[in-house]
């Protein structure tokens, strides 16, 4: 019932949280039923291309959510991600179409989400200030600032060059989707296998305790969000990669959806708790519907009622997957 | 007035083409001393109301007559855009000219206008049903423009897809209907998805990858508007399918044009906001001097394809002279 | 003693996955009877009284109140039914006033419909007369220090006017005095007819003011004695399932100067203290409930920042402005306020441990678990954790075993020097033996150990020497041969009254 | 500097928080500040007709905020305060064009947000799902049901009638100012003279502390997005009132805006405190900035701009008011 009666249900779990947890097998069924349901509904919906498609199209979402995921562990949340990515985008692609090399301009853009992220951070942790609305000013004045910077147009005809390292594919999958898995790999060592990752456990579990038993508070929880302003720049490069133009409004909503991704995935909004692999889970799940119900040609308006219907549906067979985990 | 009837832009009766202005109306009259104008629209963050603006300031300075043009911080902010548009209520322009962000989100503006009694001309896209003036263009033929094309340039029909923009946004909804109804009556032709866009060019090649995948037999898309054909367009060549499948956009910004030039865009329908701007202005002005317009002044719009992008894309007197041509031959 | 008790335990049982907390648990207390229950930690007392204030549900068994069966379903249920209790850990809202924390559930109101707050600051002031006049029921409960914020748990408690009052550790903060007052309002509800179940760590207590306890050891009942009957080593005993050896003070203390501390001031309360520290000295800070001692060891573990003032370590002058420079300089801290600045709930004991030495365990960068496992194991073994699950997230463990992590915490960091504030608060007397014993180690071991209790006897038994603190500042220094309870206490109590009321200052409100 | 010492400093206000709090006090300043900015760079800014502008303007999203606040306090989030406005919007519109006389009208609008609160509610007390998440699937959700029964129009040709109800003025004063002042003052009461709000600052604060009073936790959880919901719907009232019509889109980004006035006013995300003073001041700064900003005729990527800014600025200034205070 209340959260109490909740915890002593929720406690068999505990012991296995540092395995494979039951949480993201929760997620993982979850994922598995949304699959399956549309896979007797979408004739052609396991297609190999079609499921490659999944994670393409998931490969972005799953990108700002990796990030979201580690900040929402610190305890904050990041609702800047997309104005990042859109500013990073477009000064990226400037340099690119004013002739400066790959490297330089690539760099350039990992820089402005270093930057952004730093912002976020000094201003949640020197500053003291909420997280929330934080990243919801630094939402409006990154956003404002990709806008003046490009005067609102889009930046085009990015060199062929640069988009084909993003558009490539290496055995059979898209280089993006391999980018983002090797992102999703080092996030899950820094969680599982660094200080860092340890740190960030204890300043969203216990910020005060954290504080007395040595850890950089200030430090990581700007780190966690640097790191989610350099994914957003990432996925800013991909995005840009494959669409050939730079836009200044891109990215726009991005945070909901990196936020489900890592909710689904059984991310606590109260910070201390999240998990790697239940944020890819649930990027996949989120992307999967998008596709799913794509495919069945769903009208707009109940595509809406669908995505609205799926969120709170994983969220439940995950509750119940858990209560019996 | 209270009994006027809900305005349908599209069929209202009481209209006239952009083209007969000077031979209705004559030359342009002279304005009381001091007229300014305001105009407010649904964003900037997308070209074609940029280019709106432009055209405002183009004919207000022609006419030496300072235009103030502000716009919502984003798409769908609707009670910001009532603010702004308050604002200018209160600091006294003689006229506005306002592109709401829905049909609903400005009413109030036309009430306390009317009791400052300062003339509001309702300046495309969302229609406010109050509206006495209206300049733009009929959004739905958008649709059957491009639904026209098909059926002459594919005669052998086949599955066309459509990407709308936001769910229940007025020229999204017009806009899809005419195309999905013009072609579907030609008989040849199967739409095989209608999916939500946003306006967003990601989200349009995400859905257009997932219709290809499914249908790679399709032979064209239909975009609300250019961004998303744009994105549609990266997502026809990623699949090496950019020989079979026409993809068509709505505005006819420059990116569209530049695209439609490089032999990727099949083509836009150009509503010419520069030049709906110009018109706004100018009907808007007629009305301080105390003209009496017609309702609705209807402005231009053209299918752009790469054979006739050069025409339409030169400086604005040339577009002006071309549409004006197009206007004579019935076009 | 009637026939029928006022409260019965029957064939308690109650089942945590992987741990049987309690098993088939009876016994009885009369009406009008004060019953100590005693245990080590994670024996299951709280367990226990958590069951009989409707917070869990037994397993198996059943609670009878005036020999009839009563289903104490949640806390509404079990207040209905006249069970009042006092919780272990602090049950309060911060940001609510003192007496808007007391009647929180069920207030008192003005037509249904406004709270009364007046009639409820009224009330709340009548319940805490007894124990501290001093509190002000309107302040905001945040304000309050941690040992006035247990008294106001302990008076609403009384304010149900309830059949059965149970007490888990009421006196974990509170220094004798404040104990004896509580102590007379026990009697006074005795004498009402209530009938009290008290658990402390504190045996001595147990033995004042309760006729009988009742024995725990692992979730079973040991015993049921009458306390006239039984000795003090006899009932620890029963506790620990084994005799405990007196230990006796033994000094390691060195004449190497290891901290020294010269004229540090807060910008809040400490004012001016200079000490010296040794290699292998076990230095006891003893002083009334707000004399400073926590925040002269904040300063020192580098939570708080000094406003003036020197420290240096073996010599060369440190700067701790935060408790990584602390730290990196070996100094760790064993706060006072466990659950708060202590632990990492949802982590595990290993973690928990680990936090303060990651660069240790992660020499290249990335986590050794297999040494930190190791380390780990060692560690919690020495300081003797139960139940040895090092993988199980630490809330899930009894206070005192809590603890026993966050001590393991510096002894994984390898910390010099090692300030303990109220080491044994809430700890039983089996591991409080342990861990003085350990801090014994830690000196002999060449450590340098400060002791802030409020436990005279603990300081007694630790100290080699004891600074006695007032107002902020340190009042005297007292070597071993010199301690005594009457000699701290004649130093810690301020001069006159009016220095009282300005040391007690934050607490009088208005 | 972190979080820990601002603890520290911060105490000695802790008596004065149950009078007029510091914290209101900073806000106050910042929006004094503000007003002292705009007054000497627009001309006519304080002009009678201004003010009386921007109370109007901010008396919408006052309404949704101080739901918001609630919630907050309670410890959770509404994001579907927008979609929930269009739902309650719609229905009570088309009630009212098919001729239902105006009480039912609106008493089924204001059903409508009582019935959107208590799903909300039941999902996060009862299931025990995380806030954030369960209002981001019923914002897709409930906008789909808006969008699906009106098939995506505007219902237009509201009887008259019924927008003179909300149009009117009483004693100068635009009746949805006074409308939103007496709900703010019934607000006040309730957080600060009932049990309720009592209950709603113990959730929020410690739940657990709570459970163990007796405090109803469920009950007060779904009570504080009922009151959200049935604000929602006030404010579409309200607003379709001035507008005339009511559209399935109506409320778009409100709960950012709503989430904005509530925090700059001095709710904390993580639960337990908040202030209906604070927000209605929030919401008034919002409404100024707004205002001010249109007068000055800034262009609008500046707005933009100068609204993130602002958000921060006015958490900074409350910041550095608080830590004088
Ligand atoms: N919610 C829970 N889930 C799992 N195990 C629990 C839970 N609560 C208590 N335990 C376990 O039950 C046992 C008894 O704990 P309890 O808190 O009752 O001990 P205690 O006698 O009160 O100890 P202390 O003196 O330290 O307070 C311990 O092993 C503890 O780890
Ligand atoms: N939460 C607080 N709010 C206000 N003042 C505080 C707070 N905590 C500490 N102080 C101030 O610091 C002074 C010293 O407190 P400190 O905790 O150091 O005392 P102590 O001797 O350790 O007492 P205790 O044994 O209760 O911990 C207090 O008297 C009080 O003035
Ligand atoms: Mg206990
Ligand atoms: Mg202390």
């Amino acid at each position: 019932m209340t959260d109490i009666t909740e915890h002593t249900a929720a406690r068999p779990r505990a012991e296995f949280l540092h395995r494979f947890s039951v949480r993201d097998a929760g997620t993982l069924i979850g994922l598995v039923v949304i699959l399956a349901v549309f896979g007797v509904l979408v004739p052609g919906f396991f297609a190999e291309r079609n499921l490659i498609n999944i994670l393409q199209q998931s490969s972005i979402n799953a990108c700002l959510a990796l990030g979201m995921t580690l900040v929402i562990i610190s305890g904050g949340i990041d609702l800047s991600v997309g104005p990042t990515a859109a500013l990073s985008a477009v000064i990226s692609a400037s340099m690119l179409v004013a002739g400066v090399p790959f490297p330089l301009a690539i760099a350039a853009g990992f820089a402005i989400g270093l930057v952004c992220g730093l912002l976020n951070g000094v201003l949640v942790a020197y500053v003291g200030l909420q997280p929330f609305i934080v990243t919801l000013g630094t939402l409006s004045t990154y956003r404002a600032l990709a806008l003046i910077y490009t005067g609102g147009n889009p930046v085009l005809g990015l060199p062929a060059g640069f988009r084909a390292i993003f558009n490539g594919s290496l055995f059979g999958l898209p280089l993006a989707v391999i980018i983002v898995a090797v992102v999703a790999l080092i996030a899950w060592i820094i969680l599982k296998k660094t200080p860092f990752g340890e740190y960030l456990l204890a300043v969203g579990g216990n910020e005060e305790a954290a504080y007395i038993a040595g850890v950089p508070i200030a430090r990581t929880k700007i780190a966690a969000y640097m790191i989610s302003g350099l994914l957003a720049a990432l996925a800013a490069q991909i995005l840009i990669g494959r669409l050939g133009a730079a836009e200044p409004i891109l990215g726009n909503l991005w945070e909901l959806d990196a936020i489900a991704a890592a909710a689904i995935g059984g991310a606590s909004l109260m910070g201390g708790k999240g998990s790697v692999v239940g944020t890819i889970l649930g990027a996949v799940i989120l992307g999967t519907m998008r596709n799913g119900l794509t495919l069945m040609n769903v009208q707009s308006f109940y595509q809406l009622l669908a995505t609205g219907l799926i969120i709170l549906a994983a969220m439940l067979i995950d509750r119940v997957t858990r209560g019996r985990g | 007035s209270a009994d006027l009837a809900p305005l349908n832009s599209d069929t209202e009766k009481d209209r006239i083409d952009w083209s007969q202005l000077e031979a209705k109306f004559g030359a342009f009259p002279k304005l009381p001393d001091g007229t300014k104008a305001g105009a407010v629209s649904k964003t900037l963050t997308n070209e074609y109301w940029r280019s709106l603006g432009e055209g405002y300031k183009s004919f207000g300075d022609r006419v030496a007559v300072p235009v103030v043009y502000q716009a919502a911080q984003s798409e769908g902010d609707q009670l910001g855009q009532l603010t702004i548009a308050e604002g200018l209520v209160t600091q006294g322009y003689n006229v506005l000219l306002v592109s709401p962000q829905t049909d609903s989100n400005l009413q109030p503006i036309m009430e306390q206008a009317k009791a400052a009694n300062v003339p509001v001309v309702n300046v495309n896209d969302a229609v406010i049903p109050q509206a006495e003036h209206y300049v733009g263009n009929v959004q739905r033929d958008n649709g059957v423009r491009v639904a026209k094309w098909f059926i002459k340039n594919r005669p052998d029909g086949g599955k066309v897809a459509i990407v709308e923009g936001q769910a229940g946004v007025y020229a999204a909804v017009q806009r899809t209907d005419g195309f999905k109804t013009t072609i579907t009556e030609a008989g040849k032709f199967e739409v095989v998805a209608s999916v939500p866009g946003n306006w967003d060019r990601q989200t349009s090649y995400d859905a257009a990858t997932n219709i290809l995948q499914q249908h790679p037999d399709l032979i064209g898309f239909y975009a609300n508007n250019d961004g998303m054909a744009l994105g549609i367009v990266e997502a026809v060549k990623a699949a090496g399918l950019q020989d079979k499948v026409a993809v068509f956009g709505t505005d006819g910004i420059s990116d569209a044009y530049a695209s439609i030039r490089a032999g990727e865009l099949t083509g836009t329908v150009d509503s010419f906001p520069v030049l709906t701007g110009e018109v706004a202005l100018e009907s808007a002005l007629r009305l301080v001097a105390g003209q009496k317009l017609p309702r609705v002044v209807a402005t231009p719009q053209a299918l752009i394809t790469k054979d006739n992008a050069d025409r339409y894309s030169g400086a604005g007197d040339a577009v002006r002279k071309a549409l004006l041509e197009d206007a004579a031959t019935g076009n | 003693m009637s026939v029928i008790s006022r409260l019965q335990f029957k064939g308690i049982s109650k089942v945590f996955p992987a741990v049987r907390a309690l098993s088939d648990v009876s016994f009885s207390v009369g009406a009008g009877e004060i019953h100590g229950l005693l245990g080590e930690n994670g024996a299951g007392k709280s367990t226990l009284l958590r069951i009989l204030s409707g917070v869990y549900r037994p397993t198996a068994g059943s609670v009878l109140i005036d020999g009839r069966p009563v289903m104490l379903n949640n806390p509404v249920a079990a207040r209905a039914a006249g069970v009042a209790m006092i919780h272990q850990e602090l049950q309060q809202v911060p940001r609510l006033s003192v007496a808007q924390n007391m009647f929180l559930g069920h207030p008192l109101t003005r037509g249904g419909i406004f709270v009364a707050r007046r009639e409820q600051e009224r009330r709340a002031a009548e319940a805490l007369a007894a124990l501290d006049p001093t509190i002000d029921p309107a302040a905001p409960l945040g304000s309050l220090k941690v040992a006035q914020r247990q008294i106001v748990e302990i008076a609403r408690a009384l304010l149900d006017r309830a059949r059965i009052v149970a007490m888990d550790e009421p006196t974990s903060s509170l220094t004798p005095s404040e104990f004896k007052r509580l102590a007379e309002v026990i009697a006074r509800l005795a004498r009402d007819g209530v009938a009290v179940v008290y658990v402390s760590h504190k045996l001595d207590e147990v033995f004042g003011i309760c006729q009988r306890a009742t024995i725990m050891r692992d979730g079973v009942v040991v015993g049921s004695v009458d306390l006239a009957q039984v000795s003090e080593k006899a009932v620890v005993s029963m506790m620990v399932g084994r005799e405990l050896a007196q230990e006796q003070h033994r000094s390691h203390a060195s004449s190497e100067v290891r901290l020294s501390v010269r004229c540090l001031a807060s910008a809040t309360k400490v004012r001016d203290v200079s000490f010296d520290l040794h290699r292998g000295e076990v230095l006891g800070i003893a002083g009334l409930v707000g004399s400073g001692r926590t925040e002269l060891l904040r300063l020192l573990a580098g939570a708080d920042r000094a406003s003036s003032g020197t420290v240096e370590i073996d010599g060369k002058a440190v700067k701790l402005s935060n408790p990584r420079d602390a730290i990196a300089a070996g100094i760790g801290l064993v706060p006072e306020e466990r659950k708060r600045e202590g632990i990492v709930p949802l982590r595990s004991i290993s973690n928990n441990m680990a936090l303060a030495s990651m660069g240790v365990f992660a020499p290249r960068g990335v986590i050794d678990h297999t040494r930190l496992k190791r380390v780990a194991a060692e560690k919690m073994k020495r300081v003797n954790l139960r139940p040895f699950l090092l993988d199980r997230p630490i809330r899930l463990f009894s206070g005192g075993n809590q603890q026993k992590a966050i001590i393991g915490r510096w002894l994984a960091a390898g910390t010099r020097i090692l300030l303990f504030d109220e080491p044994t608060r809430g700890i039983d007397v089996g591991a409080k033996a342990e861990i003085y014993h350990l801090i014994e180690e830690l000196a002999a071991e060449g450590n340098s150990v400060v002791v802030v209790s409020s436990e005279l006897p603990e300081v007694i038994r630790l100290a080699d020497r004891v600074l006695v603190m007032r107002d902020g500042t340190v009042a005297a220094e007292l070597d071993r041969a010199d301690l005594n309870e009457q000699a701290i206490a004649a130093h810690a109590i301020p001069q006159s009254e009016t220095q009282a009321g300005k040391a007690q200052g934050h607490r009088a409100g208005a």
